[in-house]
């Protein structure tokens, strides 16, 4: 064996040659920001404090640049229990239960390592939930990826699949939903967003508070090793796609002892909840970030043993045990005197639980290493990054852009609907989504293939609808209005289900933020969901900001991922898409409005998107919503599909797939209609008998298109053209399509 | 015809936790005199190449495109040359 | 009727198989594997599916030397039936309380479907109630291919131990074998969840026979 | 101190599903003159034992016991001494 280096931090380089050289730079801190460290420091921050700092004021950590905008998410409503700011948000369901929901990014880590980088996803999110003392009972996954026959999206599509099923199904977490879009504004930056959704019994509502002063803090669950140290500022750092050295921070997760980790973490907050004062998952920046931002949150300081961390490797230094992202890691505060009853949950799961240091009343974040104090820094000071004001410029593009539409060519518009239904962003994901457990815990009612997935909370007469949406195509036209729509797509995916959406997490994805263009598009596109948020009544209860997402300087689009949950008060109302039954008349739902610019038919026949989007009355995309909810509700429909993207002729074979039906239909305008795209609009079906209670309710929102046919062929006439097809042409084509181009 | 034996583990950096439950369940089998289990993988991979050069050159390249994850595995390997 | 769930750590359809028996009246409480209390008492003893111990090295392998497992090898000769779904299968085949090995799918790969499965014992301990031949059961398994020599087959064809065969090749299974008995009939091992489908919300109810055949079986015999 | 090292694979009858699907791998990646992967387990156990001779014993029986399962797996190992 080697001889033990007696000190290990016996080769990092002193405060002063920190200062001279600049290293906290490659960390990711400003001049100005060093400076303001060693001004309240008031001497030269050493080594391991630099450390913290860095990892801190990561904008990962801090929000220090996307704060300004963040701030102004309206997040506050009747069911609001928590909003942003703790590892997840919080609802009223009722029956003192509540739902616990969060988005997470894996981009970086994915684009590096796609197996880990998105199983470390799934794991981060799902501990954001059980920290919070809910039982996780649902993933998903949003994924933008580039050109789908490049060898090297494949690559990242198998990695990220393989990832988010390794770990989802083996912690037995069903993943329900979730998205998979490819666009070559990815192909250098693929986006890997999960959302994880739990359930919390009201009783045990607990927020991550170090109170106390003496109370101890208990690590628990897997040892410290070097993975991921900096992964933080990592994540706030562009992609330069010469450079391989970024690959250190990739962590391997292990989903057996994070499934130990959870089922103790939840059953201790269930039999000692009053004793444990605060729980925080080690996710971004470890160790340092959820015990300072717990000790922050309290007003208190606190002392931590580095000696006392469980460790993995041998001669790690206070820098790196702090900064550590290894996986299955938690921190408990306990109060004092109880600690020995909390930790036997642990060790009974053969976990480690082990006292690291105790919360103490000075205010300041100490370690101690091999008996010396090795960092000595204010705990609000470490855990309030410098605000950053940054510009905002509108882009070039967005001025010159007029809402004159793209006009699709349509010589042969069966052609074209079997070309629009095989492109990889319509077609069916089900080759990909299938190697993802979406039955485990046998709660699942709408399993991946319906607008929203829907989950019943077993022991009651509720569930719980969930979905995430974005249309970046949008977002890049016109950030604000595609803002509005992501949220309007993904409320229009809830209610088609029949459930009342009750509040939003989101992803924001972008660029470089210290390009006013990119800032604009942030804080246009927050804007715009913010706008819809309150006028559907979703707040905003918690969300995740991925910037820097560039390679060589060209920005990804506008991304901003907006997950969604819908509450049903009766597992009655749970509508699904498919066609019931021969006779039942088709109705279109909402304005038909032809507009094709963003749309994915502009982009199959041109390569691109182009153009602005009109803008949306949000009023009447609610009403429209909201008659759809309440005639699914009354159970005046027999199914609802909302119309997305490729438009009315999708959505209409979407309804047939997989029955034994078809329908004729008729449409009052151009052909090139039943491809163009807007919000809220929705195909339904409704049993004849029902008909006239149906028309009655939605006035003049309903349009009447045709009925459903027991011959399996589509139908639909339009003023010029006809699609005339059978339901299993247009079938294989989705079906087998996206699966056909990975091959 | 070459014969390649590529032995693949984690780098010791990287956590490896099939090993540590091995040798948690060897432990109860009462083989306490087990101090660590690493698991990786192993691979035979035949293949023809002009030379025994050659074919080292041809294993090494594709361990590395493929067979490894350069982030996390190392390597080691031999290669013979057997009857085709 | 009693029943018992026995909980290794990392099994994960644990709760479900309580909720199932629970639904169905078989009277089920739960059982750490870590423990090594009798199971004398039960009429049917439930391995669940999962990952036990993360399914490191083999899955099952690892699960198979949890100290209840003596206690189920005592029930298993005692006549006393034991189910193993999806991982509790595999945990039966390592354990040796029936013959061959789930390997991984022929196309490597995890899958998550609902597959159709032939009864092909009607009268078996875990069939009887079954009134048609074929039923949609779900399926969720990465290592689901049942492998055994060709003597093993023979047998397992011979003694009527194939109990559940899959309609299509789903996972490349010898024989198309997606559920097996121990030549005794009193243990069953398949990798097809029936536990996930009894309840008619989540859409498929044909689990409900094999949990309502156990029930008959268990009051015919009165193992207890 | 010993270490040994134990190679684990499948016997000949077996169907490795893995092997085939890194043997199409390396063609796409243009090795197209592999002829034939077969992927298998490599563990790496340090132990203490009396002797050469006893930890051989106790390699051999813990890979039987546990490392391996005989209906489908064959193994070969080596067992050297090393520093503590
Ligand atoms: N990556 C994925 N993981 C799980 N389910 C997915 C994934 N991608 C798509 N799906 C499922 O496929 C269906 C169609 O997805 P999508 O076309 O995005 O729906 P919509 O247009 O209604 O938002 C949905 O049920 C969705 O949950
Ligand atoms: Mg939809």
């Amino acid at each position: 064996m080697v001889e033990m280096v007696s000190n290990p931090m016996a080769n990092e380089p002193n405060p002063t040659d920190i200062q001279t050289t600049k290293l906290y730079e490659a960390w990711g801190l400003t001049e100005h920001e060093y400076d303001l460290i060693v001004d309240e420091l008031g001497r030269l921050p050493n080594y391991t404090e630099t450390g913290l700092f860095s990892a801190m004021w990561s904008e990962h950590c801090s929000y220090k640049k996307s704060k300004p905008v963040l701030r102004t998410f309206w997040s506050k409503n009747e069911r609001v229990l928590q909003g942003p700011g703790e590892g997840a948000g919080i609802l009223d369901i009722g029956d003192n239960q509540a739902v616990v929901f969060k988005a997470e990014s894996h981009n970086h880590p994915s684009a590096v390592e796609p197996y880990e980088g998105a199983a470390t996803g799934v794991e981060g999110i799902l501990r954001d939930i059980f920290s919070m003392g809910a039982q996780p009972i649902a993933v998903l996954d949003s994924l933008q990826f580039g050109d789908v026959t490049s060898k090297q999206t494949q690559r990242l599509i198998d990695g990220v699949v393989a990832g988010i099923a390794g770990y989802g199904n083996a912690i037995g977490i069903p993943t329900v939903g979730g998205a998979m879009n490819f666009d070559a504004t990815y192909q250098h930056n693929p986006l890997v967003n999960v959302m994880a959704v739990g359930l919390l019994d009201q009783d045990l509502l607990h927020v991550g508070k170090a109170e106390g002063a003496g109370n101890v803090v208990l690590y628990v669950g897997a040892t410290t090793g070097r993975d991921g140290i900096q992964g933080a500022t990592f994540a706030s750092a562009e992609f330069d796609s010469s450079e391989d050295q970024n690959r250190s921070a990739v962590q391997v997760g292990d989903p057996f002892m994070e499934k130990l980790v959870m089922d103790a973490t939840i059953q201790a907050i269930q039999e000692y909840g009053d004793v444990i004062v605060g729980v925080q998952d080690m996710g971004a920046a470890g160790l340092v970030s959820s015990t300072a931002e717990m000790a922050d949150k309290a007003g208190m300081g606190m002392i931590l043993d580095l000696d006392q961390v469980p460790q993995r490797e041998e001669n790690m230094t206070p820098y790196e045990l702090m900064l550590s992202e290894s996986q299955e890691r938690m921190i408990l505060v306990v109060k004092k005197g109880h600690e020995d009853a909390v930790k036997q949950i642990f060790t009974d799961a053969d976990l480690n639980a082990i006292v690291i240091g105790e919360v103490t009343d000075n205010k300041q974040y100490q370690l101690t290493f091999d008996g010396a104090l090795v960092a000595d820094v204010p705990v609000d000071f470490l855990t309030s990054a410098p605000k950053v004001e940054l510009p905002q410029t509108e882009p070039a593009r967005l001025v010159e852009a007029t809402t004159a539409q793209y006009q699709p060519e349509v010589t042969d518009a069966t052609a074209v609907l079997k070309q629009l239904l095989a492109q990889p962003t319509i077609a069916s994901k089900a080759a990909l989504y299938r190697h993802f457990d979406c039955s485990v815990r046998a709660d699942t009612v709408i399993k991946p293939g319906g607008d929203a997935a829907v989950v019943r909370v077993r022991g009651t007469e509720k569930a719980l609808a969930m979905t995430t949406d974005i249309n970046s195509r949008y977002t890049y036209l016109n950030p604000y209005i595609g803002g509005q729509w992501a949220i309007l797509e993904a409320a229009q995916n809830i209610v088609a289900t029949g459930a009342e959406p009750i509040g939003i997490t989101d992803c924001l994805n972008f660029g470089n933020p210290d390009d006013p263009e990119i800032y604009y598009e942030l804080a246009q596109s927050v804007a715009g969901i913010n706008e819809v948020a309150q006028v559907i009544n979703t707040p905003v209860i918690s969300g995740n900001v991925s910037l820097y997402n560039e390679t060589d300087g060209t920005a990804i689009y506008p991304t901003p991922m907006v997950g969604m949950v819908g509450l049903h008060t009766s597992t009655d109302d749970i509508t699904t898409i498919q066609a019931k039954q021969a006779g039942d008349v088709v109705y279109l739902v909402g304005e038909l409005k032809a507009q094709f610019n963003g749309s994915e038919i502009q982009h199959m026949q041109t390569g691109s998107v182009s153009g602005d989007l009109f803008s949306i009355n949000v009023d009447h995309a609610q009403a429209v919503q909201a008659k759809i909810l309440e005639a699914a509700q009354s159970h005046y429909v027999n199914s609802i599909h909302d119309i997305a993207e490729g438009g009315l002729g999708v959505a209409a074979s979407e309804i047939l797939f997989g029955t034994p039906f078809g329908a004729e239909l008729t449409l009052a305008a151009p052909i090139g209609n039943a491809f163009s795209e807007a919000p809220s609009m929705f195909i339904v079906t409704v049993a004849p008998a029902e008909q006239a209670v149906f028309e009655a309710l939605m006035g003049d929102e309903a349009t009447k298109l045709g009925e459903i046919t027991e011959n399996p062929t589509l139908k639909l006439v339009a003023q010029d053209q006809t699609i005339n097809v059978s339901v299993s042409d247009v079938e294989s084509m989705y079906k087998d399509s996206l699966w056909q181009q990975l091959q | 015809m070459y014969l390649a034996k590529i032995k693949v583990t984690y780098k010791p950096s990287v956590l490896d936790p099939q090993g540590e439950v091995i040798k948690s369940a060897l432990h109860r089998l009462d083989y306490e005199t087990v101090e660590q289990v690493i698991q990786g993988k192993y691979f035979e991979v035949r293949l023809s190449a002009d030379s025994l050069a050659a074919a080292n050159g041809l294993v090494e390249s594709m361990t590395e495109a493929l067979l490894i994850n350069q982030n996390t595995e190392t390597y080691n390997y031999t290669v013979e040359e057997v009857e085709a | 009727m009693k029943s018992v769930v026995v909980r290794f750590p990392g099994s994960n359809c644990d709760e479900d198989m309580f909720y199932a028996l629970q639904e169905l009246g078989l009277n089920p409480s739960f059982v750490s594997a870590q423990s090594d209390i009798s199971l004398a008492d039960y009429d049917a003893i439930f391995l669940p599916g999962g990952f036990s111990y993360g399914d490191y090295l083999r899955t099952g392998a690892i699960a198979r030397f949890s100290p209840i497992m003596q206690a189920v090898q005592a029930a298993a000769d005692n006549g006393q039936l034991v189910v193993g779904i999806c991982n509790g299968f595999q945990i039966l085949t390592e354990s040796g309380l029936l013959p061959g090995q789930l390997m991984m799918n022929e196309v490597p790969g995890f899958i998550c479907d609902e597959t159709l499965l032939q009864v092909e014992q009607a009268e078996s301990a875990f069939t009887n109630a079954y009134t048609t031949d074929e039923i949609l059961i779900p399926v969720a398994h990465a290592d689901g291919r049942y492998y055994a020599d060709e003597q093993t087959l023979a047998d397992l064809e011979s003694n009527h131990q194939i109990v559940f065969k899959y309609t299509s090749n789903l996972n490349g299974s010898e024989d198309m074998i997606a559920g097996i008995t121990n030549k005794q009939g009193n243990v069953l091992g398949m990798m097809p969840h029936p536990e996930r489908a009894v309840d008619p919300l989540i859409g498929n109810t044909d689990g409900q026979n094999f949990f309502k055949s156990i029930l008959a079986t268990v009051a015919t015999q009165g193992v207890n």
